[in-house]
């Protein structure tokens, strides 16, 4: 009933994901998620500063979760690495999941938060640069993510 | 690339020879069984030898097989059929891991003012036997405990359950889908008043299932009809398939059931050795004999299966990741495997094809996925 | 001896391209659609296919498809299943035609409180309109009326009865086990919320059916469980099957109905011409293109039945001597047979592999039959 | 679940019974049954006396009804053909049922009234002989026979 398919691109970045690991001394960590719901997200970045603009130089993560929450993970540190802040801010779950040809529909809301991890270490960024504070809503749900999986 | 199915417990192809044996009634004996004529009273006779045999195969001396289209029909069938037929009585006993098809009617049935206890197991999956006597009480009218739980395999003493059902002269109910034709099940010596079984887990074909019931025993049909089936299930007899589940029977052979129970054992051994953040769930002891499941901590059992998956291996998480919390797996959550673990599981089971290399294969890849997939995790001390 | 058989109302062989389709699905394709992997996975899209190919052949624009074990099920969800999810309402209307499966689910409910009101039919097995329209009332939830009777053949019109139900707001079933594949169905145009089809009607498998229901309709579901289709019909799905309904839905063609009606039409005018004592039942226009049903002065249709059979043809009868007189032969009773001249009544039903040769071959024994039998009666005057 | 196979000599009755039609001037007439209940017989007889013994000297029948009520109907009328009255009259329905290799279950308590209506048409003999009477039980079931018939 339903079709939990992964695209190509979600599989390969499951199986191959880029970025993966931690950044010593990052200069922004965000941290979300919760185990008991089976997916957990942390971003590490490390940003420059040029022509007054703050560039993503580097980004690692690390999570535990199903496909879609590493293929996200993994395509989202892609998707942002060398884009200023402020780009890397408007980036949305929705983008990131299209950019992996798209996610089965009951993944859509639950693993696919790594837009959300992303501004929070943006926002850990900011906070740490003083007076500086962001705003911004959770687009994830952060319940337990929705899955047909029933024991036979 | 061959595909190593070692998810048995989900369901099992049909074997060569039952296939063939259905062969017939699909294409020329295809009568109805209501029929007067011929073809009809042919597919009738070959039915209730069917009857005799699954009878005779569970030791049932005193009992009518009703057939139906499953596991999930039969448990239904026994537990709602019953209570409706006895009303007097409005309270039943089940265990905290039994299959989605008891725990849902038992919550439906509390909705419409039934009382349910549920009894707790330990950390292997055993009910106390002293919360169960203790349970029992004037209201009671049935206890139905499963024989092997399909997820961690814990086989339940369903000798001891009969025996203090029998005193407290309460009904006995057992869902035995998993363990039917590999495990020991003898309705009189164990006192079991009704049991479930299907076919699709020995090699029988979907779609067919029977409840056994003790002669006397009343039920209010759930399809009502044109009274087949002692008038306990109405429907046209699915002919072929009930061919298909006397001929699979016959499947498991006592060395088919050695040989799993000794791979199961080899595979505990390697995985709890070489994967460190390995644990085995369920018991050691008293263990179907085709059933695996390991917890790992960090990391989440779907994402093992995917990668298992697409290097074709064909294994079975534990956790229902479910939107609804009070769904996330109830057996782990049971045996009391913290909620913040409970993603972390994985379920094996293994066929009588499964073969020593295959295993092999299995474990060498799991090792590796689990260490990627460990690797990547944030929790990893 | 071959067997000529004329019994395809009761239910059908399974053709060989649909026995041919399912053979991989019971073999290796075996996986459980909830299953994660690749096995799984690829059932479940099979599934769907299936599913959806249902909605086209129906004309469902906004329907769900839910599988189940069979015509009878599939009855007993939709009436059991919507009276119970609808508490407020508590009338339905049927007619007095209906299959076992639907009248002895009103009978059920009966008992439990509901109201149900049972329209006549007139001498041909027609609804009245106007008492149908008349019946409706502010607690009835649910009209539901066969599409083509399984013993007289009789077609509602479905299209009227629909325009009804819409315009008084009552949800409006029908069982078309009969007529599915046989007789244009459009779910919109007809106005149909809720339908029961099965496959071994139409050369599929025994053991599957499905319901199908507009989006929106709650159902208390039947069977407990996994939550499978959609919740309302839980256990594991039964892939080959659902494959071979899926494809038996492509083999009745429009010559093949073309064919049936012909010889039903000349089998009509040879045996009323030829068998003086005989009498058809149901109507001669808006009948199911397969049935044939016949009334024997002074004979009994099970003797016919069996002497038939003893030449190798296979028929059924009409009648339901029964114990209990209430359940003789309720649409012979409805129709207005007398008691006394219900028991001699058989039903043909013809197959697309029906030849003329074939029904050539029948009646003529037929006629020695009947001839036979009633120079033995002591009621021929 | 009802197995109503007939045995080959039900079969051999049921397709060409014995003693069919009717006796004019009959000597004595039984009529048992009910053509709503789908099963009616009538036994003629033509006694002579031999020896102060009564012997059925012909017998006939005329069923409607179903296999069993036919084979039956034809059978006892071989049977009792050429005994006395008195042995006749001792004849049961079971007697008739076993000289049949038997019935189907359900078939045995309603269709097989044969040895009742052979009663009937004695006790029929009787009264016409003035000042005798004769009493027995009928041991046929007169309701609507048991039948698995469900249409489908
Ligand atoms: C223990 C147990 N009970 C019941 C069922 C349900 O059986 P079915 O799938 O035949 O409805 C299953 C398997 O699905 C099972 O493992
Ligand atoms: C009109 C009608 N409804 C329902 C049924 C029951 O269907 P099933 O035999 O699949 O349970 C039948 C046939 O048996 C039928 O002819």
């Amino acid at each position: 009933m339903q079709n939990i398919k992964y695209s190509k691109k979600v599989k390969e970045h499951f199986l191959h994901p880029h970025n993966m690991g931690k950044i010593k001394n990052a200069d922004g960590i965000g941290k979300l998620g919760n185990p008991a719901c089976g997916d957990v997200m942390y971003i590490y970045l490390k940003i420059i500063k040029k022509n007054e603009k703050e560039i993503i130089k580097d980004i690692k993560f690390q999570t535990m979760g199903c496909a879609a929450a590493i293929s996200t993970s993994s395509m989202i540190t892609d998707i942002v690495k060398g884009k200023t802040l402020e780009e890397a801010f408007k980036i949305t779950n929705k983008d990131v999941a299209k950019e992996l040809d798209g996610l089965p529909p009951i993944k859509m809301h639950c693993s696919n938060l790594a837009a959300d991890v992303l501004k929070e270490a943006i926002k850990d960024y900011y906070n740490k640069q003083k007076n500086r504070k962001i705003k911004y809503e959770k687009t994830a749900c952060y319940k337990c993510c929705d899955s047909k999986k029933e024991m036979d | 690339m061959k595909q190593i199915y070692l998810d048995y417990a989900a369901t099992t192809p049909v074997v060569k020879e039952v296939y063939d044996e259905m062969k017939d009634y699909f294409l020329k004996n295809y009568g109805n069984t209501s029929s007067l004529h011929i073809l009809g009273q042919n597919a009738d006779e070959k039915v209730e030898k069917v009857r005799e045999k699954i009878k005779q195969k569970l030791n049932a001396k005193d009992h009518k097989v009703i057939f139906t289209s499953g596991g999930t029909e039969s448990n239904n069938l026994a537990i709602k059929g019953l209570v409706y037929a006895n009303k007097e009585k409005k309270h039943i006993i089940i265990s905290k891991i039994e299959h989605d098809c008891i725990l849902k009617t038992a919550k439906f049935l509390e909705k419409q003012g039934y009382e349910v206890t549920y009894l707790n197991v330990d950390k292997e999956g055993f009910i106390d036997l002293k919360q169960l006597e203790k349970s029992i009480k004037k209201e009671t009218i049935l206890v139905s405990i499963m024989h092997a739980n399909n997820e961690i395999g814990t086989l339940q003493n369903l000798k001891e359950i009969g025996k203090i059902c029998k005193e407290k002269k309460v009904l006995f109910h057992t869902d035995a889908c998993q363990s039917f034709t590999k495990e020991k099940i003898d309705l009189e010596e164990f006192n079991i008043d009704l049991i479930t079984i299907n076919a699709h887990k020995i090699y029988g074909p979907k779609g067919i299932g029977a409840l056994v019931i003790k002669n006397g025993i009343k039920l209010t049909p759930l399809l009502h009809g044109g009274g087949h089936e002692y008038g306990f299930r109405s429907g046209t007899l699915n002919v072929p398939a009930i061919i298909g589940f006397g001929k699979a029977i016959d499947v498991i052979s006592k060395e088919d059931i050695k040989k799993m129970i000794d791979l199961r054992n080899y595979m505990i051994k390697e995985i709890l050795k070489k994967i460190p953040t390995s644990k085995l769930n369920g018991p050691t002891e008293n263990r179907l004999c085709n059933n695996l499941n390991f917890l790992f901590n960090y990391i989440e059992g779907e994402s093992i299966l995917l990668q298992l998956d697409m290097e074709g291996i064909c294994i079975s998480t534990g956790s229902a990741c479910s939107s609804n919390t009070l769904e996330t797996n109830h057996v782990a959550n049971a045996i009391g495997i913290p909620k913040d673990k409970a993603n972390g599981i994985i379920r094996i089971s293994l066929g009588i094809e499964t073969t020593k290399e295959e295993t092999d294969i299995f474990i060498e890849k799991l090792i590796k996925i689990v260490k990627r997939l460990t690797d990547m995790s944030p929790l990893t001390k």
